[in-house]
């Protein structure tokens, strides 16, 4: 194994054992169980709070503006002080609320987004739970937010809400298709659904690269219909500002607020981090088959920055789009969804599986 | 066409008004139960042509209350101001514009909000800036003792 | 006795929403009470008056020379052209002619103030899109012509540089300059602007065929300014009845004919391209002489009524003075451009869904405080 | 065919059209050095105002604590928000006749618009426009401003 030196798998194998051997089977998987939940609650904030403050400084770049700078050097600490004023902001009752939705609405969004982030791999041996139909389980958990979603909208007893929540209804269900279909591409390609698998077969080039053509469209597909499902810029018609004020979340606040907009930057990091394990070889180092220096070099960066490194690039890809684009109308939202991506990841579908039936994939 | 042939033009579309020369337009005083006819006369006459309603002014002149509508032709680039008075302070009524300009139903009803004069034929006259328990502002009768400081 | 909200019934599976008075779309306190069915307008009644102030009122009290800052706070946008106008109408009345000195800089004045209020407009448009970059964009470079403003006049939006028979002051030595540099820097800024939101696909998708008005309606409604030209309606007072120093130069009136809710837009962008040729045939010939008349310390006009139009950033902006002699008018009548645009919102929107609503009422480009005075 | 091909034609050159918006933005990002932020609290001391500029209506003074008002009330009539009041007083001066003096000439900030007409009007040019700009004060009563000094007088051959 020529980077056995960032393998964690006899790191996790190691505290597996030791817990097994101090206490009965069943205290020692409740122990790990806690472990990695707390692990990856405090993962989940700081991803969190840093892609809030990524997104800022980001847009304020592209904007020639300085962006956050006043608390901590370069304003790092910007998203924890509004975090902590989020915290003590008053939760405003709404009159004719459904009580209970109302409340339990934010929680049905991130518990969604906490799930899918558990199913990740982030480096070799750094994996939660590795299963056998790992990308089927993604995309299923992470379209259970738009119940959430939903939920919140309808419970809110405002009509802004109501329209912003049957928008994300309806472009959730339609995107949710083209995601599905484009990562079902690349499934065809790797012949498995396994995440470790498919990030090992891409050991001898990403499937971006081993795909040819197909596999580039679907790429692109997954970036526009994630952005759409994850309800971002040029897609954020869920919250349009201009038209809904903010659509689904305008009767919440204090930190009932703060959980939706969580959400949705961790639902972005997931998306990207869907994107860079299937399209971009997920921790995987990028090797070039019969360079054998170049590729001692690359095995020398750890795989958990080759897999943050990937994600956050395709992050930024998603938020160059969010801040160059106008909005999309909802009609022109699902043409583009019905009349343009769907056929295009049929017919790309079918490219794919030919390439692999003639043999051409590798 | 100048001032003076736009003058003799409209005296010959709505006889026995008042036309009044060698101010900047032409003016010309109609009784209220002529308006209508006159306005629709100036619009439809092709050598006046006043297709757009440019400005609907409420005044009041003391004793009457008055309307100013200044006309503009698109096709001649001319233009022309036309009046009307009521001598009813309580309940003076004017027949709406709106079926000749559509442009006449937000200055009209902007009218009757500050100057308080009641449209006949408007299809939704209601207050437009002011609350409907106000009183008509730009009469000159209007009192308002905290607001006014008259100097 | 309240007054019904709406004037049109509502029918089964239709709902009311406001938008407004406090909405992010609707750039101030403008309150749109719309009936929706599903997601389509059904029908779309404005509601204003929440900030009118009585200018109208107001100037009945003051004199000629103290009007002007009022005019300031009705379109803040055009500030400027708001009080050239009044400034012309005192001075048709009396009949003064002011300077050519004045009338230059007048009109130079008059075409950056259109300027910056076209790229407010633009900022704000895209931001109405959903494109927030543009906003900032938009701001960054009307922040250059709010210096010149600073510079000369002392203002940066409620400029207060006219007074009847000339102006408050000359203007400052850097005038000249910094305008040069200015419009060298917007030529080449402005095909940017272009580039990110003109051409885009999903923008002019949004816009076209949205809002449409055809030229009879254009005139029947009294849509002046862009959304008049939009529509092929040759409506520029620049062009129909130059006032200043606009018969000096040479400059193109702007029409489109498929008043749409793109083309509105595009009128504004071109008028641009448009303001940067007429200053730049005016700013190296700025004659010498006065910069403002002499003129008596009261000034009463004549018995009369006098009207003057011009042409702002939105519109066709009257002036209409009633004069009984004294020293303050007997009537003063405002034809806001913005106030006539609005009326013909509900047959604009009627029928598209509320995104289009925001995308139409942007692209009337209102300013309330004008439209409520 | 032809439909096909316009299809195809639309989607590449709505393509061509986001790369070129991407472009603006992502030109921007990647060059530094463009932000036009005014990090205000911080370049307080770089920040000038323009001479020109109307931040509130000062009356200058001059080295012996002298200043040009004759106390006519011009500015007061002139003022259209009525934000300047004059309290006037007489002495006797030198030459044993009575004179007006101001004893007072205050301006409410408050109720200013920045028209310019007390200053414009001013026939001894006693009023001009400072450029001070920071006028949050937490009591409005701060705002009304007594502009002549505490002992000025008038200077000598202004009339």
């Amino acid at each position: 194994m020529e980077f056995s030196i960032y393998d964690l798998t006899s790191f996790t194998h190691w505290i597996d054992s030791s817990l097994r051997a101090s206490m009965s089977p069943g205290w020692a998987v409740a122990v790990e169980m806690i472990i990695i939940g707390v692990a990856l609650l405090v993962f989940y904030a700081l991803i969190g709070l840093f892609l809030v403050y990524a997104e800022r400084k980001v847009c304020a770049l592209m904007q020639n503006r300085l962006g956050p700078n006043r608390v901590g050097p370069g304003g790092i600490f910007q998203t924890v002080a509004d975090l902590v004023k989020l915290l003590f902001v008053e939760l405003v009752p709404i009159k004719n609320a459904d009580k209970i939705l109302f409340n339990v609405a934010p929680f049905i969004v991130i518990i969604a987004s906490v799930m899918a982030i558990g199913a990740l791999p982030f480096a070799k041996g750094l994996h939660a739970i590795d299963l056998n139909i790992g990308i089927f389980y993604l995309m299923a958990v992470s379209s259970m937010g738009v119940i959430g979603v939903l939920l919140a909208g309808w419970s809110s007893n405002n009509k802004y809400s109501l329209i912003g929540a049957m928008r994300s209804g309806a472009q959730i269900v339609s995107y949710e298709l083209s995601v599905g279909l484009a990562l079902v591409t690349m499934v065809v390609l790797a012949g498995t659904m396994q995440l470790s698998e498919m990030i090992e077969a891409q050991r001898w080039g990403w499937f971006i690269f081993k795909g040819h053509i197909p596999a580039v469209t679907a790429f692109v597909v997954y970036i526009v219909a994630g952005t759409a499902e994850t309800n971002r810029g040029p897609f954020d018609l869920a919250e349009a500002e201009s038209e809904l004020t903010a659509g689904y979340h305008t009767e919440y606040s204090g930190i009932k607020f703060a959980l939706f907009f969580l959400a949705e930057y961790i639902n972005m990091f997931i998306v990207a981090a869907i994107a860079a394990t299937v399209f971009l070889g997920g921790w995987m180092p990028l090797h070039v088959f019969g360079w054998d220096g170049f590729n001692k070099v690359m095995d020398f960066i750890p795989p958990f920055v080759w897999f943050l490194g990937k994600t956050f690039g395709v992050v930024f890809l998603m938020m160059w789009l969010k801040w160059t684009f106008p909005r999309l109308r909802i009609d022109q939202l699902l043409t583009l969804e019905w009349k343009y991506l769907l056929p295009l990841n049929i017919f790309n579908l079918l490219l794919m599986a030919t390439l692999v039936l003639v043999g051409w994939h590798w | 066409m100048d001032n003076v042939q736009l003058a003799a033009t409209a005296a010959l579309l709505a006889p026995g008004t008042e036309i009044v020369q060698g101010r900047q337009f032409v003016e010309m005083s109609v009784a209220p139960e002529l308006l209508l006819s006159t306005a629709s006369a100036l619009k439809e006459n092709s050598d006046t042509r006043f297709d757009m309603l440019v400005c609907v002014t409420g005044m009041d002149w003391g004793k009457e209350l008055g309307v100013v509508y200044h006309l503009r032709s698109t096709e001649h680039n001319h233009m022309m101001v036309l009046k009307t008075k009521v001598s009813d302070r309580e309940n003076p009524e004017i027949d709406s514009l709106c079926s000749v300009w559509q442009a006449a139903n937000f200055l009209e009803r902007e009218v009757y909000d500050l100057v308080g004069i009641k449209f006949r034929g408007h299809p939704d006259l209601r207050r437009l800036f002011l609350d409907s328990t106000w009183g008509y502002p730009l009469r000159k009768d209007y009192k308002d003792d905290i607001n006014i400081v008259a100097k | 006795m309240e007054e019904a909200v709406i004037n049109v019934p509502l029918e089964k599976e239709e709902y009311i929403i406001n938008m407004g008075p406090q909405h992010p779309s609707t750039h101030g306190v403008l309150r749109l009470v719309v009936s929706l069915r599903g997601e389509m307008v059904q029908n779309v009644e404005p509601h204003i008056g929440y900030v009118h102030r009585g200018i109208e009122k107001m100037c009945e009290n003051l004199t000629y020379a103290q009007i002007i800052h009022l005019t300031d706070r009705m379109d803040y946008l055009s500030a400027h052209i708001n009080n050239e106008a009044v400034c012309l109408a005192v001075e048709k009345a009396l009949d003064i002619e002011v300077s050519d000195r004045v009338k230059y800089i007048r009109t130079i004045l008059s075409e950056l103030t259109r300027i910056q209020s076209h790229q407010l407009f633009w900022a704000t448009y895209g931001m109405d899109l959903g494109g927030l970059t543009c906003f900032f964009y938009g701001l960054r470079d009307r922040e250059m012509i709010l210096d010149i403003f600073e510079e000369t006049c002392g203002g940066r939006l409620i400029v207060s540089y006219n007074c009847p028979g000339g102006l408050m002051n000359d203007i400052h030595p850097n005038f000249q300059k910094r305008t040069k540099d200015f419009i060298k820097y917007f030529r080449k800024t402005l095909p940017e602007y272009d580039r990110l939101l003109t051409g885009n696909v999903i923008f002019r998708e949004r816009l076209k065929d949205i809002g449409i008005i055809n030229r009879e309606d254009a005139i029947a409604w009294g849509l002046t300014g862009p959304v008049g030209r939009g529509s092929g309606f040759s409506c520029d007072v620049r062009k129909h009845n130059p006032y200043s120093a606009y018969n000096k130069v040479t400059f193109k009136e702007i029409l489109y004919n498929e008043g749409d809710s793109l083309h509105r837009y595009q009128v504004r962008m071109d008028e641009m391209w448009e303001s940067m040729n007429i200053i730049e045939q005016l700013i190296d010939n700025i004659p010498e002489g006065p910069y403002a008349a002499k003129m008596k310390p009261v000034i009463k006009l004549p018995e009369g009524e006098y009207w003057q139009s011009v042409e702002t950033a939105r519109g066709e902006l009257g002036v209409y003075i009633v004069s009984d002699g004294n020293k303050y008018p007997y009537r003063v009548k405002f034809r806001s451009p913005n106030f006539v645009n609005l009326a013909p919102l509900n047959k604009l929107a009627a029928g598209f869904k509320i995104a289009d609503l925001v995308a139409i009422n942007g692209s009337l480009d209102l300013v309330i405080p004008d439209l409520d005075r | 065919m032809k439909s096909f091909i316009t299809y195809i034609k639309g989607i590449i050159e709505g393509l061509i059209s986001l790369v070129k918006g991407l472009s603006v933005t992502g030109g921007y990002f990647f060059k530094p050095g463009t932000t036009w932020t005014q990090q205000y609290p911080n370049n307080r001391k770089e920040l000038k105002m323009f001479d020109m500029f109307k931040g509130e209506v000062i009356m200058p003074h001059n080295e012996h604590n002298e200043h040009k008002c004759t106390g006519c009330g011009i500015c007061e009539i002139n003022c259209p928000n009525g934000s300047i009041e004059i309290i006037p007083a007489s002495i006797v001066n030198e030459e044993g006749k009575k004179q007006r003096i101001i004893d007072k000439h205050i301006y409410h900030l408050g109720m200013c618009t920045f028209c310019g007409l007390c200053v414009k009007t001013c026939p001894s040019q006693a009023l001009a426009f400072g450029q001070e700009f920071e006028h949050a004060v937490f009591d409005r009563s701060k705002l009304n401003k007594v502009l002549n000094q505490p002992g000025s007088k008038l200077m000598k051959g202004v009339v």
